[in-house]
């Protein structure tokens, strides 16, 4: 039977009747109102159709083409996480009323939904120290870019620092968010230990500028000095934008909110969000009160019902492009929802004592992988400050080369720093989590040492 | 009698959070706990306050609870129109968790990541054959963040020429994203009336398109689900005075394997995976949302785009004319493969007979429901239909009403309000993956809410009744919003 | 005002069928349709008559409505009696699904399934250390295979002897599968008496105990959770006489790492891995029952039994005296690996702590229930406590309305009825995986109940009024039994 | 925290206060009610705690130890059988309201178990022709007993006969139920074909017995005559119990119930349930109308509620042990209820012409791998009778010898009959279905021949 199909309920004999009841007499009427010469004669060319058992037999084998070494052995960070996901987390986010349902719009039959987001906004202000904080947004280096949109409504200057110690792709990212809309984008140096300058900082904001950008722990790893930096910008009437990639680290670091940063807004998925080779992430964005109005993306609030009953709801949607088209604060509409649902899920499975627990291993693991290279003949750190569980080894040779070599032994080293900067061959960012045992640490010290 | 379970609503987790509960144990530290590299004092923050404290068990049922008070595509029909709320098949979640693709970290070196990159090479080609595009980039993350790419590569043709123009031109009748991603480009908008058959007034446009304008956005079908006859003749207007054809896909299921975007003259558009290729909306996203385009914004594509080299797939960065990044790594993977999984399941007849039945489900529809309640546009349906609630104005009885009402008897309402070119609309997508069953029920939910609103409009009016929740007070909740749970200081 | 959604209750498969579905599509047939073994038409069949045709879309939302339609742990307190409902662990859903484990065949060649045969042969030596015994076998499917199995060791242990006696003695508190598990192993079956504090009665005992009777299968905690203080006694009366002692370890959980039945005198026992070891019930089932026995026993266990040959583990068959086979292959595999997971997980120390939370939730809740409901034998409760209606013989509420009553305030009611020995028993066993706040929601409940059985009894016995259904009548369900669907003569 | 453990959700605090609320003052109080010499005092012999990471690592690390060739190169058969399991089977499998409930006693809140059993019994009727089913049992083999323990209460005879080819291990398991109740259990023998033999049969009854039993196909994968056996049961006023391990077949093979039997018995993990190592599976066991109230186990029925709503509920259980206790009609309470509702959503989703495809491709795929061993010169077939997805072959020497020689080429060639024949010892069973392509089939007999 060509035309039924597993997720094509309708048999042909029901086509047929409806397609009568509809008062069509052959289904290429369906589509009469498409000009004939527009109507697309052959088939497509696309594979397929596969049986379930062939579809899934297909894309093992593709994913068995991906030859990566085995997780306890990989060191990869500079901006995605290896983090353990709690088996309870997938297993909830596969209830079907969560995964498969739409925005909540319709607040009556979606409590689920915006109950969970509620308490997302509340998970990410109590990380980050700040008091609102939206529904989720793409991923972290474009929800910077729509923190310094956001800034610079609060508090028009047409002008952004960026911190060179900044993610290259945020960077990036920011300068094709803001290159047509009137905004400058200037970036400030950074100190010898690896963080950012404080003094430059304060020259450039002198010129005037609605934010001031400094990622934290930045791009090689070194955890910044906020308090600084705040006063800094403060001084300036900017806003600190603190951007962060790894949330973990917010369970030993001091919530930037409660060092002087006005916004937090980054990349969490850290917090149980799969690798996936990049997306789906989960981008997300804290702020000061101030900001409420100016907030991009969609916000829960808390609202009674017809009976008193406490309830939630989307709210203060005239900032969105349904409402206001290109008046909007943002043009995004989908999300991140079920990412954020992970992260919520993740947050509250490890609670407070295993966020903080968590981190510390991240960290005792890292200073561990550190020690162990320091001790290794010839290698140099080019970034001496205070590190989470990321930081930069400056090898005899190659990066890159050093990086296949030891894949040969089972090891993923780490992210040669060439693949962004070219003058900076020698260097790998390597970054250790909880995922790591000290076994594979002292493997890769080891094999690193053998070069 | 009563009627209402008298079990509490469930608490937020920060109410039913207990002191000194753990949901998780780690693995014992294995190494020094401390060392030379022990952080400062000053770094550290020794609480995280108001974290929530909870076992396993108190956050599997806090979630399993919250599950409940959802509607989900798997429990029946779920109408909102330009939505495309189809069944998300449970392979593609499986395949999506393969080990080889769900902890492929994104910097892993190209060679070792070659089974993604294949995949997603593969989709950008499938997705270039069903639109007739030449070249796709997957890297946005949904449709909005696609359009303004398309209207950034657009700006950097433009550019190129010498002229990135002024304004773009966008139909009355078009999704809110529109406006507001050609804004985020640097474009003044400016909107172009709809006719009366609530298609894009050529002759009002032809007026219109000059040397400023940059582009047009068009989306097609429409969002009264009508196919736009004359997008050639629009195309032509727009290519004769040096600007370009956006075209907005949201609704590309519609003419799958029917009609191809790249011959109606379309030079860019978007489509969203998460709904014409079913990946879940997982309560309001993640989606993806892939441009195609023809050969002459090729150059503009952002960075970085897969290119063959002999047998293996590489990641091109060095692309000195492209637009440049939109986000970090390659785009949301996991949609991709849920999407190559559809499109694999489906095979070139299968696609076809995709859109066919959408367009015959919500025919059929119409024509059940079309003697009763009010069209404003007679005009032949594709994938939708919109009515409103002229028919009603006697009653008092509002669109907002209905779609309450409809939760009474078991149904997700349809998207009310939008297209704003109708008032009180109706917007109606069955989507192909409706039995016949399953509209006649809905069909039948209509008629009987048509039948209380002349009878009994306080039963519509003051709907739901059945849900968890009833009406909320959104205003209230807009003057004073409270957005987050705060300690009652009561307890403090 | 309306309270029920107006959605019709989803039918029955053969009901929501329809001509010319498929819900599965295979992959194309790769050999020749038909050969020389071609299987004559005799032996065919043309048509499976009624059966099923939907799509995978159906399929998904029938049962998916289906599900919700059902109270589940993840939910809240689930305190049947003797049920041990505790929060099944996603992390061996997930372990019992690895593709090492789930796709073995069960005649996979030992020195292939090294890893399965290892796993088994940890949780026996895991199970012994856990009861005191000497060696344990994995086979039964359930508790009661479990007690037919020790049942059977036993005879063939007297039968050895030269005589395989004739009676099992049972208490008459005992679960009902012990005498019927009795009576298959081919013994008569005789009741012993409880005494006043509803333990066995000794001196009942010891008269009754004679060289016919083969064994004492006694539950211990008893199933009014009431530890069998007398056991060692017990076990010298029956032994002096050379009768055995079996345990029925069903309510094990009581005293994980507080007492192990091998040091009281116990020469073979069931325990059920779906309730101390957390395997999930599923609606009914799978479970499984392994067997401990001391060392005089081993010689009877069924064959095959695992055991070491160097570095290799190895089913052995061959054992003379085994009481046999009692079913095919090694056992509910699939619960093993979910009960060593558990294990794993908890540890010497979170076994202990788990019973002793067990025990400490079903004495805070007999401490807050005892003074408004009747506690019908006054003794110390372990993991679970017996209440009866008694106190509210004047409303003329029932237990069973009283646990219809429960559902009005979403909890599951506990075990009702049972043991026999207590006239409208409520038995209660809370798990050690209740929150104190779920077990105060359902003190608080019960209180209310007992109040409105005072002021408006008949609230309660017309309870439920919350349920998707509400009370069934059963008697005439059971007078005219419809087993099956069956095509309604009116559509054929 | 020695005392928080994940899983258990009292604090310390918690705890503590609720002992003193329940009246006692330490946690051992709590067990006061154990004679202190039964007291354990050491700590148990038992491994971990572990930690869900570590938890997960150690199991994979058990899976990866059995060391099996690739699914589509497994031959495995003889009383388990590999099939794809559809994807939606295993989700809506983990719907915790499915998995976590218990023995539906209270139909108000069970409704979805009991639905589901009820189309579970219906779907079990329709395939083998017969009245009534009940809700599952163990698995085939004990189901076997408990079938000619059912037949003999409603024909008491005290005797059953046994053809000798049925699967030795329900041979056994039968041998072991009916030892000590009276009843005789008796075997006859089969045709050169590899059938049971009719004649053979008729002689055994003439002595009398409630129930003659056959497998179908048989342990040796031949289809079996029912309707001559048939008759000759009846003709001796005994009850043909028709034993099947294989329920693919019966997309195939006509309903034995159309063909005489009263009873069919057996082994349903074909339909979708995991092969798991051997277990949990689902017995079955379907009957004639006249059986009803000897049936074991649990059966789900109609029943309307008070406002006339359907329902359904468990039924008849005066049957049952829990009423009845020794004079029950089985002792099994327990059984395996997520294991027949695997079984629905797979009959479901397979669906009537699925079912029917998918025994008619299992049959070609087994005959396409005779016809090419029988061009293997030296093979002998010793069961020439037709089959299904099964036969046997007879190779120049050791199968077990074969076995392991095809293991180092990745294939798992089927199983030695020597394991429970040591007198065939050249004779390998083979079995094949949807999940073998043919080139693994070509594969087989190509090595076969190299031997
Ligand atoms: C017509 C139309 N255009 C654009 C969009 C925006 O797509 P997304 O929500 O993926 O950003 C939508 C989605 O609602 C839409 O319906
Ligand atoms: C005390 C007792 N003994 C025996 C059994 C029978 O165990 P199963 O249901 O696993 O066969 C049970 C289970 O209900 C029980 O509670």
């Amino acid at each position: 039977m060509p035309g039924v199909h597993r997720y094509l309920p309708l048999s042909e004999a029901e086509r047929a009747a409806m397609l009568r009841a509809a008062g069509f007499s052959r289904p290429e009427d369906l589509f009469a109102s498409i000009p004939e010469k527009l109507r697309l004669k052959g088939a497509l060319d696309v594979p397929g159709p596969l049986a379930e058992q062939d579809l899934l037999a297909e894309l093992q084998g593709r994913a068995a083409e991906n030859r990566v070494p085995d997780p306890r052995a990989q060191f990869l960070g500079g901006g995605a996480y290896r983090h353990y996901q709690p088996s309870i987390v997938d297993h909830l986010l596969q209830r079907t009323e969560f995964y498969s349902s739409y925005t909540p719009y319709q607040p009556e039959i979606s409590q689920g939904t915006l109950q969970a987001v509620f308490e997302f906004q509340t998970l990410i202000c109590q990380l980050t120290g700040l008091d609102i904080s939206n529904a989720s947004m793409y991923e972290g280096a474009s929800s910077l870019a729509e923190a310094i949109l956001m800034a610079d409504r609060l508090t028009p200057k047409k002008r952004t620092l960026l911190s060179d110690r900044l993610h290259p792709e945020y960077a990036r990212t920011v300068r094709t968010y803001l290159a047509h809309i009137g905004m400058e984008v200037q970036t400030f140096g950074h100190r010898a230990d690896g963080t950012a300058d404080p003094q430059q900082a304060a020259q450039a904001l002198a010129a005037g500028a609605s934010s001031l950008v400094v990622q934290h722990p930045n791009f090689f790893g070194c955890v910044e000095e906020i308090e600084t930096l705040a006063a800094a910008a403060k001084q300036a009437g900017a806003h600190l934008i603190v951007a962060m990639n790894e949330p973990i680290s917010l369970g030993l670091l001091e919530a930037p909110g409660a060092q002087g940063a006005d916004i937090v807004v980054g990349e969490a998925q850290g917090l149980g969000v799969p690798l996936s080779f990049g997306g789906p992430y989960l981008g997300f964005l804290a702020a000061r009160a101030a900001f409420m109005r100016h907030m991009p993306g969609r916000l829960v609030g808390e609202a009674k019902d017809v009976d008193g009953r406490r309830g939630y709801v989307l709210t203060l949607s005239t900032r969105e492009q349904h409402i206001r088209r290109e008046k909007a604060t943002s043009n995004i509409c989908t999300n991140e929802g079920l990412c954020a649902l992970t992260a919520s899920i993740y947050m509250a499975t490890l609670g407070k004592t295993g966020m903080m627990d968590l981190a510390r291993h991240n960290h005792a693991k890292a200073a561990y992988a550190r020690t162990r290279l320091e001790a290794v003949v010839g290698l140099q750190f080019p970034e001496p400050a205070p590190f989470f569980n990321e930081f930069v080894v400056r090898l005899k040779g190659s990066a890159t080369d050093a990086v296949h070599r030891l894949a040969e032994k089972g090891i993923l080293a780490g992210l040669p720093l060439a693949r962004y900067f070219p003058d900076r061959d020698r260097d790998l960012l390597v970054c250790v989590t909880e995922m790591n045992p000290k076994a594979e640490i002292d493997r890769l010290a080891d094999e690193i040492g053998r070069l | 009698m009563e009627t209402r379970n008298k079990r509490p609503p469930e608490g937020l987790l920060f109410e039913v959070s207990r002191p000194g509960r753990r949901g998780a144990d780690l693995p014992p530290l294995d190494v020094p706990a401390d060392g030379k590299h022990h952080l400062d004092r000053r770094f550290r923050r020794d609480d995280i306050e108001g974290f929530p404290e909870l076992s396993e068990v108190d956050v599997v049922r806090h979630y399993t609870r919250l599950s409940r008070l959802n509607y989900a595509i798997d429990l029946g029909l779920y109408p909102l129109g330009s939505c495309t709320m189809k069944y998300n098949p449970k392979i593609n979640e499986k395949v999506a968790r393969l080990p080889g693709f769900a902890d492929l970290h994104p910097q892993t070196p190209e060679e070792m990541a070659q089974g993604a990159l294949r995949l997603m090479h593969s989709l950008e080609r499938a997705l270039a054959a069903v639109c007739g595009m030449d070249r796709f980039t997957l890297q946005p993350a949904a449709g909005a963040q696609g359009e303004q790419v398309g209207i950034l590569m657009v700006r950097a043709y433009h550019q190129d020429k010498g002229n990135p123009r002024q304004v773009v031109l966008i139909p009355d009748s078009a999704h809110g994203t529109n406006p507001a991603s050609a804004h985020l480009a640097g474009y003044k908008v400016e909107q172009i009336p709809s006719n009366a058959r609530g298609c894009v007034d050529v002759e009002a446009l032809r007026k219109r398109v000059a040397e400023d304008v940059a582009v047009l956005m068009l989306t097609n079908p429409n969002t009264l689900g009508v196919f736009e006859g004359e997008i050639e003749t629009v195309a032509r207007i727009l290519h004769d005075r040096g600007a370009l054809l956006y075209m907005d896909g949201a609704n590309l299921n519609a003419f799958v394997g029917q009609a191809r975007p790249g011959d109606m003259g379309v030079d860019v558009h978007h489509l969203n995976l998460h709904k014409t290729f079913s990946t879940p909306h997982g309560g309001g996203g993640p989606g993806a949302g892939p441009v195609g385009v023809k050969k002459i914004l090729e150059p503009y594509l952002p960075a970085p785009v897969i290119e063959r080299d002999g047998d293996t797939l590489r990641l091109r960065h060095d692309r000195p004319k492209s637009v440049g990044r939109i986000r970090s790594f390659h785009g949301n993977f996991g949609m991709f493969v849920r999407a190559w999984a559809f499109i694999l399941a489906h095979g070139p007849d299968g696609l076809k007979r995709m859109s066919e039945t959408a367009v015959l489900n919500a025919n059929y529809l119409r024509k059940r429901l079309e003697k009763t309640w009010h069209l404003p546009y007679d005009e032949p349906s594709l994938h939708e239909v919109v009515f409103s609630d002229k028919n009603l104005e006697a009653t008092g009885v509002r669109t907002l009403d209905v779609a309450k009402r409809l939760m009474d008897y078991g149904f997700h309402p349809p998207t009310i309000y939008f297209p704003l070119i109708v008032k009180g609309a109706l917007m109606i997508e069955p989507t192909e993956t409706e039995s016949r069953e399953e509209l006649d029920l809905f069909v039948d939910a209509l008629m009987a809410i048509d039948a209380e609103a002349r009878q009994d409009p306080d039963l519509v009016k003051n709907a739901p009744h059945t849900t968890p929740i009833r009406r909320l007070d959104e205003t209230t909740a807009a003057r004073q919003p409270i957005l987050r749970w705060m300690p009652d200081p009561k307890n403090t």
